[in-house]
């Protein structure tokens, strides 16, 4: 994706709100909340330039906590409204926030079909393993044998394994990442914010309040940056691999990107040649050439 | 008015719609009004199906229950369509030495004078060497020539259609010839009687309610429509998704519902022009959007293609009983606005309106239609295109507007109709957050009583403020000798309303049939010449009564007609007036109101 | 009646709760009845939260909008709430060397007598050397000093839930003796006076109304729930969760609320008795399943628990805006049963109320409750056992009445009251298909219009049963010197019903309000001595109109209570009798209605 | 799942329905249908001891097309409707029958969770690649450049995996068939049926009308017998490996099969060592233990 480049760059403090954030102490909202921004400035972003789409959700508290077109919607359907709007301006950056409740269950069908539609967005996962707004429900990607809210005796389903499930939807771009790293989640949402198609960005996110089993302790020991160590993104079969098995390490970073595959308004024959977007597009059109065509 | 009645009957996938289509182009070219009907079933290929014409050189707007000719592709239309014949028609089939055994069919012919003709199609096609899909022309001859109608006003149908492709034009054109011979063989003497065509239909278009609407949503500037497949909106769906190599339209078919009203507002939201349709079950899914739609202020159309529920229900048949679905669904109060289409006019010139209001005011617009509208075929004066206008309300778009904008401004809530300025993400101004939750100006979320109290009555204002500019229902009035006349050039309210004896309320589709009928009164053959009037209504939501309530106050006798069980627009009248109505005539079987059948329910009630 | 209202607040998590429930069973095991009401803010923690308790030695089911005592948390109460208080209230605090700054603060502490008190508490503990969260123990045992209550009361409690832990028991133990001395040195002549507690209390019990509709499912032979968790319906999952280990209950959280619906409706299909509970957003996606279970006549049962929409909305706070939901959703036309729940009676009584009339109509059931009750802290009289049965209508299961079944009798069109015969996958009889599309009597599909008539009509018979055998609402009079009457042992109609000058017509958790309300008037201070009543509706839909055209033909003035900004009830009463309600008190800030706010509207009417 | 057999066994009429099939000439729901009747009948199971769960679709035409208990409901909705059912009562065999559309678009979600809650089910996967009732629109299972109703211009979507996906929700039961082979379907439904847990049984089925890219012809061409060739259903890596590339040849028959996970409702903590099943509950429960708790 190409993104005008305006002259005078933005400063973190153009993306200041005057609301105070409410997140819990140690959440790992902060994190992925503070990267946000910083990617954006880093990507010479103004908050008018760009359009922010916010799940219900503790991480969805975070659409009043910073500057930027923003719009914060229901629950599970953060993607398809981003994509309605990536669809209708495709020049708009659009980022997506959505929690794992909110994407692996009320909304996983939108996520399905995100990825094999290849909408020019960026998806950032709030992974906190739990609902964590609602007072920590087990969602699909709740550790076994955790006791939780409405699950006094754990939760009887498996754990959905989101990478395998993921890559199994043939994406363009996996990254992970964790939310106590900043400085390489900045980095990769600056890729991602640029990647032409879905952007999926798994950020493994801290909840000391409700997750007690993957905690930002735990997931500080675990996690390592595969790029560093050598991964390239381009290796399919390799990405999948690391991106799937978290039993003894967790690799982040951009796992894998393939900015061959067109994105999806850029596929669509109709629009093929169009100099324009659909919001520059409004206007009465003229019929006469269609009531031809029926009489 | 003279009003003939063909009906092509046969198993789905046979070949009805052929013949239907192509008598009806050929009938309209000719210089008549057309109406068409379609019956098939929820099942793709052998379900028994019609296409209805009905055929005038006046204007016509509904079928006929009774047809002078049934045209039948299988021994099924023989037994199950005899008695949709009126006295002296004509039962046409292909059913190789076909006799009817049972003892009450052949009462029924004799004592009605049904004429049977067997045409042997097989036998013609062989021995002209055609493939069995030439049948629908030669049968469509054979009408033709029935009907008194020139062979080359069919050749030339066929020329335009094949005039590419010699071999097969010629197979046509010997087709059309042999229908002809054949119809002078086996009933030269049997005629369908057609009045003299009026040349004013030969321009008309020929469409479906779904291309008009089609074509209505493209000429508002709409450009993404997201859709998901339910009958009966998946032909709006075909259709749009037919024309967009054409109008250059993004088209999506989502995944689901949800992801198409989410796809939509999200569209709306960035800046262009969106909607997106379905059905009853598909629309359940849409209202919690719906409802977001009311806080966020984001435009929004919804068009909902009415078939009979609950649940599956009928999915190919028609229904008026999700009036109260579109009033009373998605959580919450919030301001929105229904609208009903009623025919291929509607279709069109609602559609910029829809998008409009949706803008102006900020609000959800829903359009209601139904199946009966959706596949009706319909003779249409070509579209006024100088009529539609854009109209964004608060959009600020200028650079010296952005520029002056606060972020306070997006939902700020002292404007007196409920609407506050809006802009769109990529124009450089103050951001602010398009928020579901609850919020203070900006779109800061909020907990404050006072703040939410004045945000909810910020939105529900524009209930009243669209009330105010919404029109009138329609009035047509039946006076003595003269046809339906319209009283609403321009439409006005109250007090110049010749007070009617006779006032029937109704909406949607059924305004055609009504309209019909009452057109065929012309108060000469009703007793006691009351006067008659047709108060139709286009706006349903919020509701305009003081027509209705003027009208009422001074009519003998108020009928409500509509096509559900429970009266929808008569209880929200109610609601909103007080009046009671007492008289209703309802339809809950998935049929649209036939022509001879309303006639005679209005007149008991007359 | 004598009222004394606490009011704890503080950030979320920092034991607001705690000190709450402490209080409240205290107080109740001594004698008092207790209204326990919280306010807290859609976030996890540092949100600012309360828990108020309105507590009377008679009945009491409101909160007042000023209380006696602020114990507060943090220094964000002292300013916040400041104003709570009523004249001569006690700010309870626990921030070191606060002052207070602002001049209107101090004027108004000044002018209000207010007595502020600093507790140190983080002090104490350090010499105590305990735990933070022992604070809440001193803090509530500094409360139980002011309300002149004795020590051993508060060690009780502590005894009952440490007991077996010895060296916590030793510390909460020193913390109540601190608390009593601490109060004693830093005010030893404030108090809080309570009436002299009336032991009847001692044995209710102490439950939320989600507790106490956790119960009435239990209790009604419900035995699977699937549920998702949403506001203010996840306290509901959360008990019957809790109690699963207990109940043996089937509990599921499903991946949605489209899930959740249509396992319970899979499961009440097969035979099992199951339910599901969501608010508004939820509920809007489960509308397609509620209107598939009209058309295929499955027993349904759907708790919808409203807060203040549209879209998210406020989440955490309460709204009585979803009765046109509950009746108007689901495409197309079919039978359904509304019910309001007002308080932990009904929270209970009428969940084997809603499972009977689901089973034996064979329709949906939706009880509406609210934020308000599914959060409020009722003090409830032991619940009699002896009340609710099991009817589970034309159900058929002995092995004779199934072998007589026709698969025809599943959905014989022929019964006056719409209900055929039912029975279930798995028992040894003829087989049906339970059929979402319209279809014959044994569930073939049909496009037949007179079928699929006979059905639509067949199933709507059920509604005009329903309200034939549905309660009247209960009026409440309340008469010169006595309390609130309740004319309904046995809920009868019209005519013996006192003539009431002022009747007051409402729903749902507005009821408690009401009753303190006109319960406090006893006639005595209100002008020209009119008599007044409250009707309240518990069945929504259908809705039965006798009583209330009865009384309103009678009443010099009607005035609707409701807890919406359109006046949801009055609108149907309107739409059903044609009887407009001139006077509206309304509520959109999403707070329930407080007691003396209450009042000043209601006598401003009068 | 142990089925109680009766003592004199069903015959193939008594699934017989006076109403006749309205599928199109040479449709595979014809070899669906016949081979449910045949199965249910080869594990002597009367009509009255099953009950059969119809999505909408050409498939859920067929709902009152043989005898049994049946129940038709919504699109996309009834895995979720037959699980309710199953977990209601385990005892009764529950067999949900549901479209590619259906399963892979408007009710994707239900189909991810029933896999990983693993409910005591079979779940018949009529998959013939389209819409087909409401007149052949694209699937997320249409092959790419296929013209389409509504997509004239082919998808602009990747055509989903569907087996690398089934496979990446860890199934305890996959099984592929073809609507043309009959004996081998109905076998395969038998295993399905029994199966403890959520069998997975999808069957390529020919829709001469809409469907031009996998006919019928084709099919028979390209499907083998795995199982046949030696293909182990214990074996999870191969059987993978197998559903998931169709380039060259289409395995079919038993892919996977694993029944020591045992299903949703045997892990339900609460409820074990509970005899009797949930539609034999409903009655009046005593509440004073409860009560005594809230005093
Ligand atoms: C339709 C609907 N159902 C349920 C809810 C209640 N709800 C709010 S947030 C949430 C889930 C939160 O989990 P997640 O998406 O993981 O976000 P987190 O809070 O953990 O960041 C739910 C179920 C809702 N708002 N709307
Ligand atoms: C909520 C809803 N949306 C849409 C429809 C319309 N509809 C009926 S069947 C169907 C899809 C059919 O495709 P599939 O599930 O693959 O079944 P097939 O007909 O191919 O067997 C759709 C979209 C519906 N009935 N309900
Ligand atoms: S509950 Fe968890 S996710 Fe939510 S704000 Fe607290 S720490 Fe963050
Ligand atoms: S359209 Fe296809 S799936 Fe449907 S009945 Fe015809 S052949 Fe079968
Ligand atoms: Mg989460
Ligand atoms: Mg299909």
């Amino acid at each position: 994706m190409s993104i005008p480049l305006s002259t005078s760059g933005p400063k973190m403090q153009d993306y200041a709100s005057p609301v105070p954030c409410t997140w819990c102490d140690g959440c790992g909202d902060y994190g992925i909340w503070g990267a946000t921004q910083r990617a954006l400035v880093g990507l010479g972003l103004h908050p008018w330039q760009v359009l922010m789409c916010y799940d219900v959700g503790c991480h969805g508290n975070g659409a009043d906590k910073m500057s930027g077109y923003r719009f914060h919607g229901l629950h599970g359907r953060v993607i398809p409204l981003s994509a309605g709007a990536a669809l209708a301006n495709p020049r708009v950056p659009v980022i997506a926030f959505g929690g794992d409740g909110a994407s692996f269950s009320e909304g996983v069908g939108h996520l399905v079909h995100a990825v094999r539609s290849n909408y020019q967005m960026t998806f950032v996962l709030h992974n906190n393993a739990n609902y964590g707004l609602t007072t920590g429900q087990a969602s699909a990607l709740t550790a076994q044998g955790q006791k939780m809210n409405s699950s006094p005796n754990g939760i009887p389903e498996e754990t959905l394994n989101s990478m395998d499930f993921v890559f199994s939807l043939q994406p363009t771009f996996v990254a992970r990442a964790f939310s106590g790293n900043i400085p390489q989640l900045t980095e990769i949402l600056k890729v991602a914010i640029k990647h032409r198609g879905f952007a999926f960005v798994d950020v493994l996110q801290a909840c000391p309040t409700y997750n007690k089993f993957a905690t930002h302790e735990m997931l500080l020991e675990r996690c390592y940056d595969a790029n560093k160590e050598g991964h390239d993104p381009a290796d399919l079969a390799k990405a999948r691999a690391l991106a799937t098995d978290t039993s003894a390490r967790i690799a982040t970073g951009i796992l894998y990107q393939n900015e061959e595959r067109p994105a999806f308004h850029e596929r669509l024959v109709a629009r093929q040649g169009m100099t324009t977007v659909p919001v520059d597009e409004v206007g009465i059109v003229d019929m006469s050439e269609y009531m031809k065509e029926l009489v | 008015m003279h009003r003939l009645s063909l009906k092509i009957v046969g198993a789905q996938g046979q070949g009805v719609n052929s013949v239907g289509e192509m008598c009806a182009k050929g009938l309209k070219r000719t210089g008549y009004c057309i109406f068409g009907y379609r019956e098939y079933m929820s099942l793709i290929k052998g379900g028994h199906s019609s296409y209805q014409l009905d055929v005038s050189h006046e204007m016509i707007r509904s079928s006929a229950r009774l047809v002078d000719i049934v045209v039948t592709f299988n021994h099924h239309g023989l037994e199950k369509n005899l008695r949709d014949l009126k006295p002296g028609g004509i039962m046409l089939h292909q059913t190789p030495r076909w006799k009817f055994k049972k003892s009450e069919d052949l009462a029924f012919i004799a004592e009605q004078k049904i004429q049977v003709i067997e045409l042997p199609t097989e036998e013609i096609l062989k021995k002209l060497k055609a493939k069995a899909i030439l049948g629908n022309v030669l049968i469509t001859a054979v009408v033709w020539a029935l009907l008194g109608r020139k062979k080359e006003e069919l050749e030339e149908l066929v020329r335009e259609q094949f005039g590419h492709k010699k071999d097969l034009l010629a197979m046509n054109l010997t087709c059309i010839a042999e229908g002809f011979a054949t119809r002078e063989v086996l009933a030269p003497t049997v005629t369908l009687s057609l009045p003299e065509p009026n040349p004013q239909w030969k321009d008309h278009l020929l469409l479906t309610g779904s291309q008009a609407m089609g074509l209505g949503i493209i000429h508002a500037g709409c450009r993404c429509f997201f859709g998901y497949p339910m009958t009966p909106a998946s032909p709006l769906l075909t259709v749009i998704a037919d024309l967009q190599n054409q109008s250059k339209m993004l088209v999506k078919q989502a995944e689901d519902e949800i992801t198409a009203a989410q796809m939509m507002v999200g569209a709306m939201h960035m800046g262009t022009r969106a909607c997106t349709a379905t059905s009853g079950g598909g629309f359940d899914l849409m209202t919690e959007t719906l409802s977001l739609s009311g806080i966020t202020e984001t435009p929004a159309v919804f068009i909902l293609a009415q078939r009979p529920g609950p649940g599956t229900g009928l999915p190919t048949w028609t229904a008026q009983g999700d009036l109260h679905l579109a009033i009373g669904s998605g959580h919450g109060e919030y301001p929105r606005l229904v609208m009903a289409v009623s025919d291929s006019q509607d279709c069109f010139d609602l559609m910029p309106e829809a998008f409009n209001r949706a803008e102006e005011y900020q609000i959800s617009v829903m359009v209601l239609t139904d199946k009966q509208i959706a596949e009706a075929l319909f003779s249409q004066q070509p579209y006024d295109q100088e009529k539609a206008e854009v109209r964004r309300g608060k959009l600020v778009t200028n650079v010296e507007g952005l520029k002056a904008l606060k972020s306070a401004d997006r939902y700020a809530p002292e404007v007196s109709d409920g609407v506050s300025k809006r802009w769109l993400p990529g124009t450089d101004a103050a951001t602010f957050c398009g928020q579901g939750d609850e919020h203070t100006s900006d779109g800061t979320s909020t907990e404050d009583g006072q703040v939410a109290l004045a945000q909810m009555e910020k939105r529900m204002r524009k209930m009243e403020a669209l009330r105010g500019v919404l029109p009138e229902p329609e009035l047509f009035v039946v006076e003595s000798g003269k046809s339906v006349v319209s009283r609403d050039e321009p439409r006005k309210v109250g007090s110049d309303d010749a007070s009617v004896d006779v006032l029937v309320v109704g909406w949607g589709s059924t305004k055609g049939p009504v309209l019909d009928v009452l057109e065929s009164y012309k108060l000469e053959a009703i007793s006691h010449k009351q006067s008659i009037g047709y108060l139709h209504y286009t706006y349903l939501w919020p509701l305009r009564t003081e027509r209705f309530v003027a009208l009422a106050a001074k009519a003998k006798k108020i009928i409500l007609i509509e096509g559900n069980l429970t009266g929808q627009l008569g209880a929200i009248l109610k609601q909103e007036t007080g009046i009671t109505i007492e008289h209703k005539i309802l339809k809950g079987d998935g049929r649209p109101f036939f022509f001879e059948e309303l006639s005679s329910l209005i007149q008991k009630q007359l």
